[in-house]
């Protein structure tokens, strides 16, 4: 199964949560502040959604940990 | 003579510290000294900033509503206290975090890199007294001596290579005045 | 008065970091592969408003927030839903729930709720609070609106702390944590020990269902909205008073990072307030 | 039933209130007001469009009124003494929340835990508000059975006009005593106006929020100042008094509730040794309806104030003169209730001392 | 220490109590005062001889004040505005018990939840006594930080003396400010005359007790009139204002702590132009020291009432002028903090509308 | 006017009942037999003042009292308790108990008794509470200082009812118990059930000893004394918060002659509230 | 004309009852009239009394501190009210439990076997409206047809044979003090 | 074991308690009222003390249960 997230740099108050869950450590903290002064969450740059392995799974770990609703989740689903 | 100067910025870059040390110092000289710390733990994150003023008579009223001096160590500070300063008085930015310049015509500004400026002495989290430093050194609010005085009070207890550092920055901060004077 | 406007440097690469970057949005860059459909798996619910939280990054909160609303979503009952929110760090609940709200005192929103739901006994009535305003000023009104079976439910959030006042001893404090109120640490015999409302409500008769979760990690997350479920639905179900206690990390007052914090619910609180349910007659 | 019924006073004001729409009472026991909550759970075991709740507390009782009020519900709660001072948080949620709710205070003697016997001593907490902030509650005095069954009607509905908490004050003998009635026609409150600021759930509509919370100041100070011109509202509206023999009087007793008839009593007896006294029977507390009286004053020789309490409607007396006249103070605290006999040697005293000076 | 310390007014107020001998607090925690109970829970850890105790309410504090204060001890609380409205009963049973304690409020905007800005809403709730029944509460007015400390011994002091509860009152621009203190020395509690009634176990002498409840209203309205002869003696001795720049005044204003602050600051500035104004800031607020406003006021133009509220000790200013002299009132509530220049605006404003009528 | 002098008739025998008798105490005439030695073994102890009681007849609340004092008497600490009477029907208790004593505010019995007790740490204090006072309005002083672990001994009297105000509901009122605000019997649905908030203090961990006892019986009698002697104990012993609660009849409000109350208290009332133990680690 | 009487008597007297039919009788004639109970839960035991007012205009105090009448049930109660009677007004006695006369000398006395005369008719419990029909009788303060119309009020909805019996019992009263006029 | 019991009759409520625990019956409810108008108990009339089966044996089961300290009891001991 292969995903997708999506983090909103403005919500994100950085606190880590989200990377700290990630089983496949997809994501990472942003060396620029964002207008609330923040270092917000982005996806690891690089982070390489074609492989099974470390890619994203739309597993939403990071979405149900955030709080801050900062992350949307998408999943590719075979129709 | 009443001098009134608000500190601000976010939570962090010691903004409280500044304006204690320096109404710490001018208590230390016999001066008529007020420290007004914003407060509101009600809601959460924000900005943080103070109120000091020094003065040769009894202080009325601890508010300043047209300070002579603003220090803003970052951008929203900048923003929400420009309008505050006095019309012939300074605005004191940290230039690191804040590009833009304010809007008002009749007020001077003092630009400078603190966040550079403590980087580069070695001691990041000081850039509060290397702003200090300048602020002190700009308005001559307090002496020097004064100032060490109040730091070695205020941090007493800490580490003293914390003392060290932290009257090491506000020097820096008042030789960087000097040089670029 | 000197002109220092010629002394601005070009900031380095280090501080740099430090300046704010324009809005965006961090995503994958791949959004369609091939033949498989995507799908929003995740996102905000309905019933909470789309502003931002005023909550410290890493608060527990905002999580109990969305997890209520899904579940008022899920159920379909943000139309007949009212809720009470407490002072404390959520008493600004009313800006994200997106439903009829009534504040209530410090500690009295059980006997507000009671108002509301005596009056309008079709509606969903619950309450969200805090440890020091259920467990410490409303143990009373708590306790008597389980007691007589009031059909509301409470969301209790216990961060172990005073978060909004800014870091006071609550009454489910640990022994030993550091606190404003408890410099050395909370010491049992001067100050008491960590209060278990929940189990001494599941003790009334008229609570029906009483569960502890966390949100300190995704499968606690699960289960806590899980518990949110059952609890409302107990209450749709006329059956009597439900609360789910939520461990919340807050990092603030516990001045810990949002990761220590999650860690140290799992490994210390967790070991003084068991996850469990502590009452399911429902 | 418009007939004439004799009941004790609480009754009056249970029947009355559940006449007028009222359709929630929360409250818990004290005396002497017990009758009343005994009288609202008893008629709503009756029907089943009533709640009763006896709360734990005080404080829970007034909290279950917000909840209720917050609603669109006519409710009301009532206590003594000790039990309305803690009270006092929640009538300054109620007035900051803008929500109507009837409030009644048998009064006891105090302070502390006092005794139970009739007594005055809570004005300044009703009319200066004894919560925290700027806020005013509308404060009924009646002193008639019949009175109690229309200022019940007035209070709940100028509690839902004004959406402000309403008290009427009472004490164990206005309480406890029976006079004959005329009930008003019953109310249906499903014929009531639709409150368009009530939490009735979100559906077809934005939701609603009931809060006091204005973390800005200027935010607050709206409020504070939204608040002041309903209480100048209030004031022009309903402050409320009766002048009895007070045209061609020289020397006017003020007073209130249980005093006030106390004080008619002594007016008769004077007036038949040829002391020329009216009585000022201020109906309305907050407001106080000082403006006839202050016109009044200046025609006076002599202003008497007699209260059940060591002196607190006086300062409003002293307000609205404004040293135009005498004012004197009798007052009996701590539940001591005086004669008519007593009070009229109070005023001939008084009036024979001004005699004297004028003469 | 004699020396001068720079501390926050919470700090001061704490580290003061603690040298005027108490040695027991007892406090729930409430923005913006918070810093005070803190300061009280770090010192008591530090040494043997103090009791701190977080309460679970503001209720259960207070009681246990009752209950600490019953042994002989000197006992503090403190809150701010909802949480001291939740203190009236208590503070009516403190009072009627004649039981000493001191009483801080760090008042913030209100009605209800408010805000926690710097507000001065809870004047007659303090003044008035916001319980029950007729009783007083020794009400004192720090404006500045060394006043904080001082008044804090007297406080204490004045609490043991006249044996009732006395209530410092702040905001939480005074709790936070800091200012240079010097500290009176530290008191030794065990150097303190014993108390004759204090509850210490009936070892070798007839059991005591300490209650409120008269029964009989002849006991209760005894002990009411022995209290309202105690609140007259405290009305004589301690009564207490700071007249500033008042003797050649045209124009005073009357304003109380953070509201004092401001008004000096605005004294100063019309003066420099031309404007004879003086600042009247009663340090008492209850008793409130009205006879040298009242013998000052035939000669002025004006008197102006600053409060951070809606208009509360205006009543008091009126109560002692009796139509003397105009008075205005100049209020904003809700935690909003005026300047110096607004103030000032009023003043000019104020003596200029006198100029023009007189002219 | 009549001058109805003359109609006075001599009363027969029937209405002659009526009449007061002088004082006199009712003995067995024998006062000595023989060689055996007459003891005293049963009167009111010395901590009891030489008052008579104002309860109605058939009170428990006057032998609740007294056994306090004979256990005050037996353990010689009359000279360092203070007592906190509750606004209740015992609201005079100290009027009877020759001991120090404060008054507290309706339901604030255990702040009260905590502020004395953390002043004087080497007194005895107890408070004596009513229902109402302690399980209603009170919940939060005594759970809190249960909780805290104060070393205070209360004196809980379950009565069913509110008694100084009336005969009003209580939280320990029984279904179908009828008061005067429980008109056709209290329904659990709508009034809530008997609240045991015993049982709840004994979650509490500062709590050591907590019984339930009755003064219904003379066995009950004897048991109680031995429950309070034993929560002294364990305050003296500085081990944690005590509590007895004692099942006390009232005829009055339950409009029972005294004889069917403690028949009530044995057949009905400990079904609900079980006569026991309920924590014991002092 | 404004009458005051004040009922008293211990709790089980019907004491209470005495003054609500009385108040009752008197509204139902049109009059003006108060019915002041005694209340004090906060103590236990003691007597009761009741204060009732019949008049024909407004009435303004309830308060009897100088009543015309007294009615006294027992021998405390006529200590207790003894000195309030205004002075020639009357004071009614249960002469089966008050065998001492009160100590003035200028009010008037009617005692009556109350319980006796209950007794005798088999109404041990209604002795209360005995002594109510002696009150009416003697002072005239409301028709017997009224007082009979308020029992029938006061107690309905309670068996008809208690309502008789009552009735019998204001009447015996009245024919008592016709008897023995 | 032979007792004897004490009845104070003012201080006495006519509660009827004694009575009911009395194992020997000895106790009963006076004809005469007291001043406070209670019928109180009393030494029934031919109470046998001599007898060991009805006589009182000083078991102070009336005065344990007498809520209004009205009894005293006596109990005849072997020197
Ligand atoms: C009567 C009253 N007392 C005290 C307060 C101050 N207060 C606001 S929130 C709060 C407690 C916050 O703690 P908690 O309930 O645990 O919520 P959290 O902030 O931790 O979520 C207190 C004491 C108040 N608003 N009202
Ligand atoms: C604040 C307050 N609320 C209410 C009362 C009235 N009150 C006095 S005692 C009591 C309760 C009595 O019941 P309980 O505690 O069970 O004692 P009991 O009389 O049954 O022994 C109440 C409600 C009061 N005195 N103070
Ligand atoms: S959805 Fe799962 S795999 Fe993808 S980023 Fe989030 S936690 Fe990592
Ligand atoms: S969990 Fe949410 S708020 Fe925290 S860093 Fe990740 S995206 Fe940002
Ligand atoms: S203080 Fe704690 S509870 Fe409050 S918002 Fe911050 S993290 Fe959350
Ligand atoms: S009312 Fe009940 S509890 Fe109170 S004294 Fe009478 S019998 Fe005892
Ligand atoms: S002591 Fe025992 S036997 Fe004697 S009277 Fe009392 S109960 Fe009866
Ligand atoms: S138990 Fe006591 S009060 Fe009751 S009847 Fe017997 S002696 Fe009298
Ligand atoms: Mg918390
Ligand atoms: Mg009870």
């Amino acid at each position: 199964m292969k995903g997708r997230i999506e983090i909103d740099r403005e919500r994100c108050k950085g606190c880590g949560l989200c990377m700290t869950v990630c089983p496949k450590k997809t994501i990472g903290i942003s060396a620029k502040l964002n207008t609330k002064g923040y270092y917000p969450a982005e996806v690891v740059e690089g982070g390489n959604t074609d492989s099974e392995k470390s890619g994203c799974t739309g597993c939403c770990l990071c979405g149900l940990i955030c709080p801050d609703v900062a992350i949307e989740v998408y999943r590719e689903e075979k129709e | 003579m009443s001098l009134k100067i608000i500190f601000s910025g976010f939570g962090g870059q010691g903004v409280l510290m500044m304006g204690y040390v320096l109404a710490y110092a001018g208590m230390n000289e016999d001066k008529h000294v007020t420290f007004l710390p914003s407060y509101g733990a009600e809601v959460r994150g924000g900005t943080a900033n103070c109120t000091v003023v020094v003065s040769d008579e009894e202080i009325a009223s601890p508010i300043a509503s047209s300070p002579e001096f603003v220090v803003a160590m970052n951008y929203p500070s900048m923003v929400k206290y420009q309008n505050m300063v006095k019309s012939g008085g300074t605005m004191f930015l940290n230039s690191d975090l804040i590009t833009e310049a304010p809007s008002r015509e009749d007020i001077n500004l003092c630009k400078a890199p603190v966040n550079t400026l403590a980087h580069d002495m070695g001691a990041d989290r000081s850039l509060n007294m290397v702003m200090l430093g300048i602020v002190a050194a700009t308005t001559g609010m307090v002496s020097k001596e004064a100032l060490l005085q109040a730091i070695e009070k205020v941090l007493q207890g800490k580490k003293q290579s914390l003392i060290d550092m932290n009257q090491k920055a506000l020097e820096a901060g008042m030789k960087y005045v000097a040089d670029n004077q | 008065m000197l002109a220092l406007e010629k002394l601005k440097k070009a900031p380095d690469g280090k501080i740099d970091k430090n300046k704010p970057e324009s809005q965006g949005i961090s995503v994958f860059s791949h959004r369609h592969t091939g033949v498989l459909d995507v799908k929003k798996i995740f996102s905000r619910p309905k019933s909470l408003k789309d502003v931002p939280f005023h909550y410290c990054p890493g608060c527990g909160h905002s999580v109990i927030h969305r997890l209520v609303c899904e579940v008022i979503d899920e159920l379909g009952i943000q139309d007949r839903t009212i809720g009470v929110p407490p002072a404390g760090c959520a008493v600004l609940a009313y800006n994200y729930f997106d439903l009829d709200m009534c504040e209530a005192p410090h500690g009295r929103a059980a006997a507000v709720a009671t108002g509301i739901k005596r009056m309008l006994p079709d509606h969903v009535v619950f309450t969200y609070q805090g440890d020091g305003d259920i467990a410490a000023i409303g143990t009373a009104e708590t306790i008597h609106a389980a007691n007589r079976g009031e059909r509301v439910t409470c969301i209790f959030v216990n961060n172990a702390v005073y978060g909004m006042t800014g870091g006071q001893m609550a009454p489910t404090t640990l022994p030993g944590q550091v606190t404003t109120t408890s410099p050395g640490g909370r010491k049992p015999l001067r100050d008491g020990n960590p209060l278990d409302l929940s189990a001494m409500l599941a003790l009334a008769a008229g609570s029906v269902f009483i569960e502890r979760t966390t949100v300190a990690n995704p499968k606690g997350v699960n289960r806590t909205k899980k518990a949110i479920r059952k609890a409302f639905q107990a209450q749709l179900d006329d059956k009597g008073f439900s609360l789910v206690e939520v461990l919340s990390p807050c990092p603030t007052n516990w001045k810990m990072s949002p990761v220590d914090s999650i860690t140290w619910v799992e490994e210390t609180m967790s070991k003084i307030f068991p996850i469990q349910v502590i009452k399911d007659v429902a | 039933m418009s007939a004439k019924t004799l009941m004790r006073g609480t009754h009056v004001l249970g029947e009355a209130a559940i006449r007028s729409g009222c359709r929630a009472y929360f409250g818990y026991p004290i005396t002497p007001q017990n009758e009343l909550p005994e009288y609202m759970a008893s008629e709503f075991a009756k029907r089943s469009d009533g709640v009763f709740v006896q709360a734990e507390s005080e404080i829970a009782s007034i909290n279950m009124v917000i909840g209720a009020s917050a609603t669109g519900a006519r409710v009301m709660t009532s206590s003594s003494s000790p039990g309305v001072s803690l009270k006092q948080e929640g009538i300054s949620y109620l007035a900051a929340m803008e929500l109507p709710a009837v409030i009644v205070n048998m009064m006891r003697g105090g302070p502390g835990l006092g005794n139970i016997a009739p007594a005055q001593g809570d004005y300044f907490q009703a009319t200066r508000g004894g919560g925290h902030g700027d806020y005013r509650v509308i404060v009924l005095s009646p002193a008639y059975g019949q009175e109690i069954a229309d200022m019940t009607r007035q209070a709940v509905d100028q509690a839902d006009k004004y959406r402000t908490p309403v008290m009427i004050r009472g004490d164990g003998m206005m309480g406890q005593m029976m006079e004959p009635v005329v009930f008003p026609e019953p109310i249906d409150p499903a014929s009531l106006p639709v409150k368009e600021w009530a939490l009735t759930g979100a559906k077809d509509r934005p939701s609603r929020i009931i809060r006091s919370l204005w973390l800005d100041p200027p935010k607050e100070e709206e409020l504070n100042w939204r608040l002041m011109r309903k209480y100048e509202a209030i004031t022009e509206e309903i402050s409320d008094q009766e002048a009895y023999l007070c045209e061609d009087a020289d020397i006017v007793i003020v007073a209130y509730g249980t005093a006030a008839r106390i004080a008619k009593g002594a007016v008769h007896r004077v007036r038949s040794h040829g002391v020329k006294a009216g009585l000022y029977r201020p109906k309305t507390l907050w407001p106080f309806p000082g403006s006839l009286l202050a016109s009044m004053s200046r025609d006076l020789d002599n202003i008497v104030v007699f209260e059940m309490s060591a002196g607190q409607m006086v300062e409003d007396v002293r307000l609205s003169v404004e040293g135009k006249c005498p004012v004197t103070f009798y007052g009996r605290p701590g539940g001591v209730v005086s004669t008519p006999e007593e009070i009229s040697g109070v005023l001939t005293s008084v009036s024979a001392g001004k005699a004297k000076k004028s003469a």
